[in-house]
């Protein structure tokens, strides 16, 4: 009756973890290079290090990786540079590897944050969160404010920046708003609310469709009418408010 | 509660789906079926008479965790009490896209957009705006996505036929003699 | 436990995601904040003291119920639910970068890790981890990136400020003291 652990030898053998790639980058490389040899960082031994940098990336097979080639040569140009004598004297030198000892720094540092990153996912890895959302427990989520004003909106920008040039000169003027706007009042004379497909046939020629959106929320607006959702999702009823009447 | 209800209870709250009796004996070879039903009864027990806001249930097909009935109807008006969210521009374009395109995979979307969707299909998934509705051709067999009645009901529409056409809709926006 | 205790393991049972203090105080107008924090306070009481396979949590923004960790391989094995699986360390050394220098630009990341990413900076933002958050300066004003909620609810935080500062970590690498 206890949690069974298993311990058989046909638990998956820790050498089948997915082998990443031995170094994360030239840098990485490089400071393994630095930690294996014990140097100090802020001398390093760049003829040395440079050495085994090149050896390094041929046994790995890494002699086509652009991001190690770069890092071989400007460990190459470093290595040129040391060996220039100092004409100007000890005052105005500056180290040529001051530039790589900033960057191995500044790579340590974000190394470090990485092994912080891995605690932190391993412990929440390690707890699951609920998968399995029934249907009637929708979790809170807000409800969605979308018209089909706005999904055409987006299809009219979509069709805009696909074919850029076949949708240059927009003339909204081609709806007919008014026409509509007397419709849904008519339509909102008869009844005291109403649904989309009261006001617009089935069939409806796109600037009918059109028309009559623009016409609901212009009355919307003029506070002639209301538009509501019972709950997420459900149909948008099309109600009457009259300002004379009695509620 | 014993080891073995806790155990079922974690189990319940992180799977997929409901899960039945016979898939549930599966984490604890060890246990009877005798001891397993003693335990789903526990931890039924402990929802029931512990207070708690949720309650074992073992209807379709399979064990789970409901939230209870008379916390249900809070939760849906809790929801309906927070701001409406808006759908992101993004959304609302890749969404235009599949349902003028459906079936339709990322990648042509993605062509079509010219950016990655994949946030963005997640988003419009988990709204219930969109599903995968089959496989396409080619490479992977990608998922293709089309609007659920969900998108349907959204916009009040009977059917997808009474989107204005694409090609209708490009028209409308344009130069046309005035209707009427 | 009480009945807004009740609720609040009701309404965290129906979601899959943290839910913020902000969204579960809409559950009840009445409750004071105080209260609000006195019955979570009850309920991970409960969790833990009542010997539950379930904990409170509060982490990525919000709280969430999430099962305890001695469960997961067993639960795991029983495929009732499977583990994300773990990120590169390619992919990891980007997200470091990202969550301590945000917002970022690709230049900048590729400058600091010394390899390409734009692969690896894809997978991320599919993964929800990272999102673009602006433009830089500069030529052709280059995205940058910042962390999602979704990361501070993958990697368990409450707030980016919980990461440790960078500067306590521990740059020097004198690896050896070496005599001079």
């Amino acid at each position: 009756m206890t949690v069974p652990i298993d311990l058989s030898p046909d638990a998956p053998p820790p050498s089948f973890v997915v082998e990443l790639p031995e170094y994360a980058g030239p840098l990485d490389l490089l400071l393994s290079l630095i930690r294996d040899e014990k140097v100090d960082i802020y001398d390093i031994p760049i003829a040395r290090i440079c050495e085994q940098f090149l050896a390094r990336i041929h046994d790995l097979g890494l002699n086509e990786a652009a991001d190690y080639l770069e890092m071989a040569a400007r460990l190459i140009r470093i290595k040129a540079q040391m060996l220039l004598p100092r004409s100007a004297g000890e005052e105005g030198w500056e180290d040529p590897r001051a530039e790589l000892v900033r960057r191995l720094l500044e790579y340590q540092q974000i190394r470090e944050a990485v092994d912080v990153l891995e605690k932190l996912s391993e412990d929440r890895r390690s707890r699951f969160a609920r998968s399995y959302i029934p249907v009637s427990n929708a979790p809170p989520v807000a409800p969605l404010s979308l018209s089909l004003a706005e999904l055409l909106a987006a299809v009219d920008r979509v069709l805009r920046a696909a074919r850029e040039p076949v949708l240059h000169d927009i003339v909204p003027r081609a709806l007919d708003v008014d026409g509509a706007i007397e419709t849904v009042r008519a339509v909102l004379a008869l009844r005291s609310s109403a649904l989309w497909r009261d006001i617009v046939r089935g069939n409806a020629e796109p600037w009918e469709v059109l028309s009559a959106l623009l016409a609901l929320l212009e009355l919307a607006r003029r506070g002639e009418l209301r538009l509501a959702q019972s709950r997420p999702f459900a149909s948008v009823e099309i109600v009457r408010e009259s300002p004379g009447e009695a509620a | 509660m014993s080891p073995l209800a806790k155990l079922l209870e974690a189990a319940l709250f992180a799977s997929a789906r409901p899960v039945p009796t016979e898939e549930l004996a599966v984490l604890d070879p060890d246990a009877s079926p005798a001891a397993l039903q003693a335990a789903l009864d526990e931890l039924r027990e402990h929802y029931d008479t512990d207070g708690h806001g949720v309650e074992l249930s073992d209807i379709g097909g399979g064990w789970q965790i409901l939230t209870r009935p008379e916390y249900t109807e809070t939760i849906e008006r809790a929801q309906l009490a927070l701001r409406p969210t808006r759908l992101t521009a993004a959304s609302l374009e890749t969404l235009a896209i599949i349902a003028y395109r459906q079936p339709i995979g990322r990648a042509e979307i993605e062509e079509i957009r010219g950016v990655n969707v994949a946030a963005v299909l997640r988003s419009l998934l988990e709204r219930g705006l969109i599903e995968a509705t089959g496989r396409g051709e080619g490479l992977g067999r990608p998922l293709l996505y089309g609007t659920t009645p969900q998108f349907l009901e959204q916009f009040a529409l009977r059917h997808l036929d009474e989107l204005p056409r694409a090609d209708e809709f490009a028209v409308a926006l344009r130069a046309e003699p005035r209707p009427v």
